[in-house]
């Protein structure tokens, strides 16, 4: 389940829905991103994501798909906020289930890396001093580097 | 009539994030698109860069690649995730 | 924060009260854990699990400690379960809340290996044919160890 | 009078979980409480098992320890986590 929200979300809502729809597995982990106040470019008032639809669906999808195939898991959740955010909303969450709790954390950290490195999204950071459109940095590059040792 | 978007910076650089124009009938590829549009909007070269790809009609394009009037082109500069 | 609850709890509202705590952090990694219907002695009707206060809270809250230690983490939660649980109820939640989502994984990750291997629990497990109490298999053993590694 | 506390399958092993009983004068030490417990409870040598930890009044000992008749002393088979 993938949703691209132009308002705030609840993670703690998104978690009960998920772990009731995650029948008969054992582990659910989830990830929920926050924006920070103190972002790249110095404080930010105001955090702004743009997507392409169905483009950025479309990737979120694939990286979903491909988890499923890597891990066992029995359901994935994606929820991921667009437009204008402050400092301490939810920007993210994601959430995996598994029988096991290894395949429910990997899942999880796959996804995230997929979406913080190659989601197809624009984010703009607006502070006292004006506003920032913020490119990938290499750090990005090298936690989503990680799984490509486990390919093929 | 095709419809221009322009995404992250590259709304800054045109001065609009979407727009719908009749294309020239000289312009038949992303190439020739890019060099256009580019002069069209001052945007002192931000349309011509090797790192913004295009998306026609929501697909990444192998450039160059032809477009059409009845085309929605996106200039894409890279994107970083959420 | 550290509870053991003998009555069944929400991890949502978990979650929802742990985001609500974790000002200023950009990731919060939470991991809930259920008791499946299909556990290691066959199918199961109940989980029983048994606590020796405070000896059990002391272990938890040094794991938490060292978690702490090791990673930049701005605050954590446990919630254990003890006493007789159904299928598909919570055994445990976990959440973690960091800068980053790397350190957040790693200490939800962390805490729940020391929590499924070396926490002073005791577990038995009730299905049609009677009652068996699980001690430990290797496999347990292999996941914590992956934690030796960074140590010293 | 001394607290015994028996988990895990051990409740099975010596049919109660909890017991306060006034320790011989000969039982000084958890090697001769753990031999005299087993035979009263008829417990077959579970009570007698390596793997099967002494906790003294809520810490881990380190066997043989000296017990006192006022201990609450612990009986813990291997812990495997919750």
């Amino acid at each position: 389940m993938i949703t691209l929200s132009d308002t705030s979300f609840d993670p703690g809502a998104a978690l009960a829905d998920f772990t009731a729809r995650a029948e008969g597995a054992g582990a659910i982990v989830s990830f929920t991103g926050l924006v920070r106040p103190d972002a790249r470019t110095g404080a930010v008032n105001t955090l702004t994501l743009q997507a392409y639809s169905p483009m950025t669906e479309r990737g979120i999808k694939a990286a979903v798909s491909e988890a499923e195939t890597r891990w066992p898991l029995n359901a994935s959740m994606v929820i991921h906020r667009v437009g204008d955010m402050a400092p301490g909303e939810p920007i993210v969450f994601v959430a995996t289930a598994s029988a096991h709790r290894r395949a429910a954390f990997e899942g999880a950290d796959f996804l995230m890396d997929y979406l913080k490195t190659e989601a197809v999204f624009w984010k703009k950071e607006t502070g006292p001093t004006g506003s920032t459109w913020i490119e990938p940095r290499d750090e990005d590059y090298a936690d989503s580097a990680r799984w490509a040792d486990t390919q093929g | 009539m095709a419809r221009l978007l322009y995404f992250g910076r590259l709304a800054d650089a045109t001065g609009t994030p979407l727009e719908t124009i009749d294309l020239p009938a000289s312009i038949a590829d992303t190439s020739a698109l890019r060099q256009w549009i580019d002069a069209e909007h001052g945007s002192s070269g931000a349309l011509l860069e090797n790192t913004v790809r295009l998306a026609i009609n929501n697909e990444i394009a192998s450039e160059p690649a032809p477009v059409s009037n009845a085309d929605e082109i996106a200039f894409m500069p890279p994107v970083g995730g959420g």
